[in-house]
């Protein structure tokens, strides 16, 4: 198996996950492209895991899953509270702060 | 066989992201995305890693995806997606976007990233104490070019060293007795070697010799490698022989046969278990009668246990009277557990990775206070905001008037300026 | 105390003044205005004490200088071995004349200060950036590195930013005034440290060190061989003697004038005899009055036992830094044995230069940072300005001191200047420019201080083109007379300004209200486009400015002091003999002179020509001010009645007289009555000489002194023909008679200040407002509605115009915000909301990484 | 079996600050549940005691060179320096929040927690050995500050801060990790030693097999690695987060955060570039690494950019921000001068010491800053603005005077510590070759003088009412006072803190 192909597949992902960033105006959703993104991490490390044949690539796959979960406990924490006080979850509307 | 699966999940992967970039409902998109960490799940399966598939589905598919659709339903925010305002940032974001998917993509497929090859580890080397008469306290030192490391300080007979990485190249090994000469011996370390340096024989200037081994993964299912090595007596080789259990005559075997003064053995994969040992003279023998006279040592109930190597050597030990006699020493070190499953990771978590994994206990600590955070209301409640009720009569011209601002009804009674009053504070 | 440790007092000398400032900037508030001003004259004398303490000890170790590493602070900074700035103070001849300037004249004006600042509600705080700005000054004349000379250099701009500004809370409208020409002041020296900055660092890349010297190293080598200019029969002139006999004997008798030449052949006395003189010299500086006969003995038969040692052998006991590694050197050490040894090239990494060029360019940088501070052109444009500030101040930091600071630098770095012969051309003609130009503009001026801000420059052109042309002693020396005279002058306009303004109280029966006895106006009424206001202000008494020398005349029947004074002063400005402002001036000439004659320099002819001119021109606007202020009659009621200052101005004002009188003998080139034996001559360039390796003086040049003497004389009768009598000004708006399209052109200080609007100002708000606003806020953060644009832009504008330039902003503003508009207008409909396009940001970011860090890959076909 | 290290192995005595405000962070938040509403400040006060001890187990350990952890973690005097600053930060911060929750009304008890959260995750970062523990330790950091932007909810503001800074950060992480990824490819390590072994081992072994596309991976991984971080550190083009989140958040969190997270973003760039990368060149004979020309250009972006858009700034929390932008540009002059290739000449060396002398420096002049304007802000958050100076130096003479201070030290007058910080760092670049980047620096740091000295100006020169300053209570005047001693000690004395960084090396105790 290469990895050339399994690298090759998460770059797609990232970038997909990337232009998710730009495309959604759903907080949630643009939050659910930066699980893409960290998604397209986690095969390629898994990938070079298996070409050099060491553990520390899973070591970090672990670690970026946990670490996920506590950023979206956070980041859904800080969209509900917006939600109460704007009734809006869409990006373009954070415009409190100009210039 | 391998392509094919791959191209299924690959496909998979990219249909869910698709779905999640493109759905106008974001509950589909979750949905998509769903799929896709399923599919990467099967991916990690192909890539030998079976407990980050595990992981992949428990946590990220089940747990982090269930909270995102509790999240979209609970704030009713599915179809929030409205009008692209400035479309000007798809654009250009889809111009960087593929910008930046060509910079990376383009040279690490002309370069061929398959060749990357690990460099060779560098190699580990320890030391074994099995020469009879240079007594305790010894102190080992390795001296290579660079510099002289310690490898092993008051070590006594029949210890081991750790193990130690060194930088590849020729060493001199001194091994200096408490009180006595200081013994050197040259030896060559080549990358990717594990070697264990064992000091063994009678008198002030036991022998030097260097035994590999081999810490990778036990291929086999709960077994162990075993080593013999043969330290007792420049005249005599020895055999390993398995006499078995009292109950079966026919569980007997020759694990080691002939092995001469000084040398080790091949490997021999056993099994986890118990084994009763004998080390023999000579030839070995299924047949031998652990009774009889050739015996020279021998371990009832041997316990091996799986994914071990294991170097057994058979060393002279002096008796009060000043005889010899042979005594078994089995020097157990750890193989690589196979790769990728919970084991190999639960062991570098419990080890190397210690510090992160507590950190991440901290942080998901920090997350958890977070979120309560944000989400509990304020400590010190916003100050209700009571109208008082007007004392003033509102006919409806004077409504009428103060919301216009012109005047309807000369000599209407006005509203006072301010039109809402809150109670004083200390209610 | 042993002579020998005096130099570890020169820690104290910073020290005093930085005490007195803490106190009155902590506990000032609540002391007495006696107290204060007690407290900040005292530290300021004490530092003057320490200054003298130090003198004698350059006297008494035959004028070598020594580095002093002050306690508690070794290693200043260090960074491993590669970094090492160590906090070391330099106590040499140099270092030791500022110091004795900075302390001297500044206990005096802190002296008058008292008096002249009473009833100022800041009066604590006054004092305290006073000594504030003595103790920075005395870190910049005393440092042994750039790098505290750099400290020292901010040090003193920050203080005279602050002193400037000092009146900023005068009445509205006019208090502004003296913030914008602090503001003013502060941006146009930060150009000037961008050039000293840079300089330091190239300085740091060439030589591996900043110091000046290193302890143990001499600075003036050779000196070994002996001095021409030493005292006659000293051991330094006779092992000169010695070792020139033959080679020198017809130059020095083309060199020296005949006067010379037969006192030195008269002088058959043994060295001792000598050194007596030499002690006694010693001696009357020191006590500034004859000592008794005896005990002038017995302190040259100590100072003779002490010399003794090193008399034995051939006289001197200097030596030379041939022992000393060439990394260990200071930078000026290297500089010499670099030079010696041939051709360096400086590697700067990319490119590499020759060690010459790089000299040019540190030379050249430092200018830059000299054209700030010492007000030369283009960067002298704050100077007049600075006036807005106390008298006080004007005289110690922006006439005595302060401005020095930037001769005092190039004089320090001498070596260089002596080689990079491109920077001397430069150097000359900046200096030479500056002072024909500053004393053009000075004649068209009405306000009594801005004419002597406007001499001050030119007087500086003079320091700096004499640091052009090789003569560095020279400079010192007219630094040194000129802190004196001007010193006084504007100690005695102040004291003017004092009397009109109580002449106007009396007048117009306003004395009763409060004790304002400062002057209210410190800032004659100049608008903000730089358009002469006075007439209008002069008819109204309401706006009657005690500054202008129209609403004076006939000031010298109330004010005989002051008068007597002012007059002296102005004599020596205008270079008349045997006053101070006479020898340093003709010396400056005359060195210019025999540049070109003997090296055959053109820039030394320009610089002949261009300073007389100069001269002439100030003795004939100093003149015109004498008529202006003192002589004629009264024009106004203020002028009739004005008081004469109290005691405590006009004492230090009579003490500076004398110094203008005195200060020139220092440097005597040939004998004069009997003031050769005190003196002695050539004495300064021979004190100058122990620090400064290139510093040479010139013979007497008779006819060049007649001449200047000559010009100046006519100048001066011109002025009294046109200014004097009894009607001088023209038509009831006491126009100037010389008025002219000429006159216009200097009364409108040939539009400086306009043409700084238009080239810098006006581009560079534009620019920073193109930038903040439409690059940054419009097209990265987005859209947003058009009355916070206009809001924004309100307030930006509001802020930038009210302190710099109300017109000229305003139309930048506006048009700024027309352009911003309309941009936005278009630009509204496909831009961007916040977040996301931050992360657009972002993702470009990521791309020219990416593309930057391959970008090798693809040179070299990877 | 399985074989568990010894205790001793661990070496924990080295972690000795870190491990124990980590541990006292979490029971503060159990202790916490039992102090009253009304005595939130007893917890202010516990956790100050936290970041005391913290400090003297710091002064305690200062010296060690050597690892801990089973090699994640690197105790020497770079990581013993960079937690002087943070904890000082934290506490100078802690000082600040006290008065500032209460009137604002926003005190919790959870607020310390986090904020020693954040400050534990910034001290492993700078000690961080290994790329997880980079990643791990950078969230712990950034986490906490997410939460602490948002504080003051239902604000609107403060809320948008908060999720702005999330999205925005967790994008820029999701880059940083897979720059790990990349260079995990190309090596097979997260190990920073070790990555340095094996960059120097492929691509100057002389075995080209591999050494194309290895190099390829790390610098692509390098790049993204440096987007991730340039993030944290609010380097330009990553900085466009920093003035909305800093007006935003409460203006004690803004202060924290401009110190202690371009510490941790700094601290581990200058670990992962400098010792990890420090021989990630074209050749082993190259005297500059790969990476250094894009250093070279954030840097001076930064600096162009920070200092020209803050000049039109009429918010004083946005004239910081971008301020606080500008002197990342100023450290990023120190970091792209490691890039230089002189391993063991000790030249990267004086760059590393450069920066950490200049974070400390910043650290106290800008939290200094934010101090006296966090007294002058309201109560309901107005009085940010520069109009609400005017007059200052009339109504509160000594804060006015301080805040003077702190201006001229961030312009880099002599005299104060901004200025001794722009001597060493111009310095280094100048050792470093980079003479452009210096000129650059010089010209933006004269500059930078226009809009500090707008302050001054506003204070002292122009007409007002002046201000009363309310908010300047006992404990902020304790923490203005605190970073002006700071300002003024580095300023004339800043062989004390030089004397410290003395030992601090990136790659020289690697190579023996």
């Amino acid at each position: 198996m290469q990895t050339e192909w399994f690298i090759l597949l998460s770059v797609i992902l990232f970038t997909m996950g990337v232009l998710g960033v730009l495309f959604r105006r759903n907080a949630i959703l643009v939050f659910m492209s930066v699980e893409l993104m960290l998604n397209a991490t986690n095969l390629a490390l898994v990938a070079f895991a298996h070409q050099w044949g060491s553990e520390a690539g899973h070591l970090f796959v672990f670690f970026i899953i946990t670490v996920a979960a506590a950023e979206v406990a956070v980041g859904l924490a800080l969209i509900v509270a917006i939600f109460r006080t704007k009734h809006s979850i869409n990006i373009d509307d954070l415009r409190q702060m100009e210039g | 066989m391998e392509t094919v699966l791959f191209g299924f999940g690959a496909t998979i992967a990219l249909v869910g992201a698709i779905i999640m970039l493109s759905s106008k409902n974001a509950v589909h998109s979750a949905l998509g995305l769903v799929l896709t960490m399923g599919a990467l799940a099967f991916l990690f399966l192909l890539l030998n890693a079976p407990f980050l598939a595990m992981i992949q589905i428990t946590v990220y598919a089940g747990a982090i995806m269930v909270l995102f659709i509790f999240v979209i339903m609970l704030l009713g925010a599915d179809k929030l997606d409205l009008r692209e305002r400035f479309p000007v940032v798809p654009v250009l974001g889809t111009a960087l976007a593929s910008a930046m998917f060509f910079a990376i993509a383009t040279p690490l497929l002309t370069n061929n990233i398959d060749l990357i090859e690990p460099p060779p580890a560098n190699p580990q080397v320890r030391f074994v104490h099995a020469a009879t008469d240079i007594g305790n306290n010894v102190a080992v030192t390795l001296d290579g070019a660079l510099r002289s490391q310690p490898l092993a300080e008051g070590l006594n007979l029949r210890e081991v060293s750790n193990f130690m990485t060194v930088a590849p190249g020729d060493y001199t090994v001194s091994i200096t007795p408490e009180g006595g000469a200081t013994l050197t011996s040259p030896i060559s370390l080549t990358a990717g070697s594990v070697q264990t340096i064992v000091a063994y024989g009678t008198g002030d200037a036991p022998s030097i010799t260097v035994v590999p081994e081999d810490l990778s993964t036990v291929q086999e299912a709960r077994s162990s490698r075993v080593i013999v090595f043969n330290a007792f007596d420049p005249d005599i080789s020895i055999s390993m022989v398995n006499f078995g259990s009292e109950f079966d005559e026919n569980d007997t075997a020759t694990y080691a046969n002939n092995i001469p003064y000084g040398t080790a053995s091949e490997t021999t994969t056993l099994i986890e278990g118990d084994y009763a040992l004998a080390f023999v003279r000579g030839e070995g023998s299924s047949s031998v009668n652990p009774g009889i006279d050739n015996v020279l040592a021998r371990e009832e109930a041997y316990e091996l246990e799986r994914d071990q190597s294991k170097l057994i050597v058979l060393f002279a030990e002096r008796q009060v009277d000043g005889s010899i006699r042979a005594s078994v020493d089995p020097l157990g070190v750890m193989t690589r557990p196979s790769f990728g499953g919970p084991r190999a990771i639960g062991i570098e978590l419990f080890t190397t990775y210690m510090l992160p994994f507590q950190l991440l206990a901290v942080l998901l600590l920090a997350a958890m206070v977070g979120a309560i955070v944000l989400t509990r209301h304020a400590v010190t409640p916003v100050k209700q905001r009571v109208n008082v009720r007007r004392r003033v009569a509102r006919p409806l011209t004077n409504v009428i008037a103060s919301q216009t601002g012109h005047q309807v009804v000369d000599d209407a009674p006005q509203l006072p300026a301010e039109t809402d009053q809150r109670e004083p504070s200390g209610d | 105390m042993h002579m020998d440790t005096y130099p570890q007092l020169v820690t104290l000398v910073i020290l005093f003044p930085a005490i007195g400032a803490f106190i009155n900037l902590f506990v000032g508030a609540r002391l007495t205005e006696k107290g204060v001003s007690a407290i900040a004259t005292i530290a300021a004398s004490l530092a003057f004490v320490v200054s003298f303490l130090l003198y004698l000890y350059l006297v008494n170790s035959n004028y070598q200088g020594a580095v002093v590493n002050p306690p508690l602070l070794d290693g200043w900074i260090q960074i491993g071995d590669s970094v090492v700035i160590p906090w070391q103070q330099r106590v040499d001849t140099l270092s030791v004349t500022m110091m004795l300037v900075v302390t001297g004249i500044g206990s005096l004006i802190h002296m008058y200060a008292a008096g002249y600042m009473h009833g100022d509600p800041k009066y604590h705080r006054f004092f305290a950036y006073l000594n504030m700005f003595l103790a920075f000054m005395l870190i910049l004349v005393t440092g042994n590195n750039f790098l505290m000379m750099f400290v020292g250099w901010e040090g003193v701009g920050l203080c005279s930013f602050l002193l400037i500004g000092f009146w900023f809370d005068k009445a509205k409208g006019v208090g502004w005034r003296n913030s914008n020409a602090a503001r003013k002041a502060f941006i146009v020296n930060r150009v000037g440290d961008f050039g000293l900055l840079m300089a330091i660092f190239l300085i740091f890349w060439t030589f591996g060190t900043l110091d000046y010297y290193r302890p143990g190293e001499v600075a003036n080598p050779e000196l070994a061989e002996g001095s021409k200019y030493a005292p006659v029969g000293s051991p330094a002139y006779l092992l000169y003697q010695e070792e020139h006999k033959s080679e020198t004997e017809a130059p020095a008798e083309g060199e020296a004038t005949p006067g010379e030449h037969s006192e030195a052949a008269a002088t058959t006395e043994g060295a001792t005899a000598a050194e007596a003189t030499t002690t006694t010299e010693g001696e009357s500086h020191a006590e500034g009055a004859a000592a008794t006969e005896g005990e002038a003995h017995a302190e040259g038969e100590a100072a003779a036992e002490g010399e003794e040692e090193g008399h034995g052998e051939p006289a001197v006991v200097y030596v030379n830094n041939d022992h000393i590694a060439t990394e260990q050197l200071g930078v000026f050490g290297q500089t010499e044995r670099l030079l010696h040894e041939g051709e360096h090239i400086v590697d700067f990494g990319p490119f590499s230069l020759p060690f010459e060029t790089v000299l040019v360019l540190i030379t050249l940088f430092m200018l830059l940072g000299a054209a700030g501070k010492s007000a030369q052109i283009p960067l002298f444009v704050w100077l007049p300005d600075a006036m807005a500030g106390p008298t006080p101040v004007s005289a110690l930091i922006h006439a005595a001191t302060m401005v020095t600071a930037g001769v005092y630098m190039m004089v320090r770095a001498n070596v260089w200047y002596h080689e990079a012969e491109l920077t001397s051309v430069v150097v000359t003609l900046v200096g030479a420019g500056t002072a024909i130009m500053a004393g053009f503009v000075a004649i068209g001026q009405w306000d009594i201080k801005r004419v002597l801000a406007y001499s001050t420059v030119s007087q500086l052109g003079f320091m700096v083109a004499a640091v052009g042309v090789g003569a560095y002693s020279a400079a010192v020396f007219h630094l040194l007379t000129h802190a004196f005279f001007k010193a006084l002058l504007f100690l005695g306009s102040g004291s003017v300004i004092h009397g009109v303004e109580h002449g106007h109280h009396l007048a117009h029966g306003k004395h009763g209200h409060g004790h304002d006895d400062h002057d209210p106006h410190p800032v004659h009424g100049e608008n903000a486009h730089g358009h002469d206001a006075h007439a209008d202000d002069h008819a109204h008494d309401d706006d009657f400015d005690p500054q202008d020398m129209r609403n004076m005349g006939g000031l010298w029947r109330r004010m005989p002091v002051t008068y007597l004074t002012y007059l002296i002063g102005t004599l020596a400005l205008a270079g008349i003999f045997p006053l101070s402002g006479f020898w340093s001036k003709d010396e400056i000439l005359a060195d210019s002179w025999l540049i070109g004659l003997e090296e055959g320099a053109l820039h030394g002819y320009i610089a002949f020509g261009v300073l007389f001119a100069a001269a002439f021109l100030t003795a004939f606007y100093m003149w015109r001010q004498i008529e202006l202020v003192f002589h004629g009659k009264p024009r106004t009621e203020a002028a009739r009645k004005a008081p004469e200052s109290v005691w405590l101005m006009t004492v230090p004002l009579a003490l500076l007289a004398i110094g203008s009188i005195l200060a020139g003998f220092m440097q005597l080139p040939r004998p004069f009555f009997f003031l050769d034996q005190i003196f002695g001559t050539y004495h300064f360039v021979y004190w100058m000489q122990q620090s400064v390796i290139h510093s040479h003086a010139p013979a007497f040049q008779l006819g060049i002194a007649l001449l200047a003497t000559a010009s100046a004389l006519v100048a001066i009768f011109l002025a009294r023909r046109i200014y004097g009598g009894e009607k001088s000004l023209v038509g009831e708006e006491n126009r100037d008679p010389l008025e002219s399209p000429i006159w216009s052109l200097a009364n409108a200080r040939l539009y400086w200040d306009e043409f700084y609007n238009r080239a810098f100002e006006r581009p560079f708000n534009a620019m920073a407002g193109f930038l903040a606003n439409t690059i940054d806020q419009r097209f990265w953060h987005g859209y947003f509605h058009n009355t916070v644009i206009r809001d924004g832009f309100n307030a930006i504008g509001e802020i930038l115009s009210k302190p710099v330039d109300l017109g000229v902003i305003d139309g930048t503003v506006n048009g700024i915000g027309r352009v911003t508009r309309w941009l936005s207008s278009k630009v509204r409909l496909i831009q961007a909301g916040d977040v996301r396009v931050y992360a657009l940001s972002l993702l470009l970011g990521v791309v020219v990484v990416i593309l930057v860090l391959l970008l090798p890959l693809l040179n070299t076909g990877g | 079996m399985i074989p568990v290290p010894s205790l001793s192995e661990f070496n924990l005595q080295y972690t000795l600050p870190a491990l124990s405000l980590t541990v006292w962070a979490c029971i503060l938040l159990l202790v916490d549940l039992w102090i009253p509403k009304e005595r939130k400040e007893t917890t202010a006060w516990l956790a100050a005691g936290g970041v005391v001890f913290a400090f003297i187990a710091n002064a305690f350990t200062f010296n060690t060179d050597g690892e801990a952890m089973l090699g994640m973690f690197r105790a020497d005097q770079f990581t013993a320096f960079s937690n002087l600053v943070i904890l000082a930060t934290t506490f100078i911060g802690i000082l600040m929040s006290v008065d500032y929750l209460k009137r604002t009304g926003i005190e919790r008890g959870e607020y310390y927690s986090l904020l020693l959260f954040a400050t534990v995750g910034t001290m492993w970062m700078v000690a961080a050995n290994d790329l997880i523990t980079v990643f791990v330790a950078l969230e712990l950091l950034s986490i906490p500050l997410y939460v602490l932007a948002a504080f003051r909810a239902p604000d609107l503001k403060s809320e948008e801060s908060g999720l702005k800074y999330f999205i925005l950060g967790a994008f820029a992480s999701a880059f940083f990790v897979y720059g790990a990824a990349l260079v995990y490819g190309a090596t097979g390590t997260t190990n920073i030693p070790a990555i340095l072994q094996a960059v120097s081992a492929t691509l100057f072994s002389g075995e080209a097999a591999n050494a194309g596309a290895a190099q390829l991976l790390l610098l692509l991984g390098s790049g993204l690695m440096l987007v991730g971080l340039g993030f944290k550190v609010a380097a330009a083009p990553f900085h466009m987060w920093t003035p909305d989140v800093y007006e935003g958040a409460p203006t004690p969190v803004t202060a924290i955060m401009s110190v202690g997270a371009k510490v941790g973003g700094f601290a581990a760039m200058l670990r992962i570039f400098g010792t990890g990368f420090a021989t990630l060149a074209p050749a082993a004979t190259a005297s500059s690494t790969d990476w250094q020309t894009i250093m070279w250009l954030i840097a001076a972006l930064t600096m162009i950019l920070g200092n020209l858009i803050a000049i039109s700034q009429t918010n004083i929390k946005r004239m910081l921000a971008y301020s606080s932008i500008a002197h990342g540009g100023y450290i990023m002059m120190a970091v792209a001068a490691t890039g230089t290739v002189s391993v063991g000449t000790g030249l990267p060396n004086s760059a590393a010491q450069a920066a950490l002398f200049y974070l400390l420096a910043y650290m106290f002049t800008n939290l200094g800053a934010f101090a006296v304007a966090m007294a002058v802000e309201k109560n309901d958050g107005s009085g940010t603005q520069m109009e609400d100076f005017v007059g200052l130096g009339k109504s509160r003479p000594m804060l006015a005077l301080m805040m003077a201070i702190f201006m001229l030290s961030l312009t880099g007058i002599p005299g104060t510590a901004g200025f001794i910080g722009k001597i060493l760092i111009f310095q280094s670049s100048l050792e470093a070759g980079l003479i452009p980047l210096a000129i650059i620096g010089v010209l933006t740091s004269i500059i930078s003088g226009f809009y500090y000295l707008r302050v001054v100006v506003n204070m002292y020169l122009r007409d007002g009412e002046g201000d009363k300053a309310e908010g300047a209570t006992p404990y902020l005047n304790w923490a203005v006072y605190a970073s002006f001693a700071g300002t003024m000690l580095l300023g004339i004395l800043p062989f004390l803190a030089t004397d410290l960084t003395q030992r601090v090396s990136l790659v020289a105790s690697l190579f023996p």
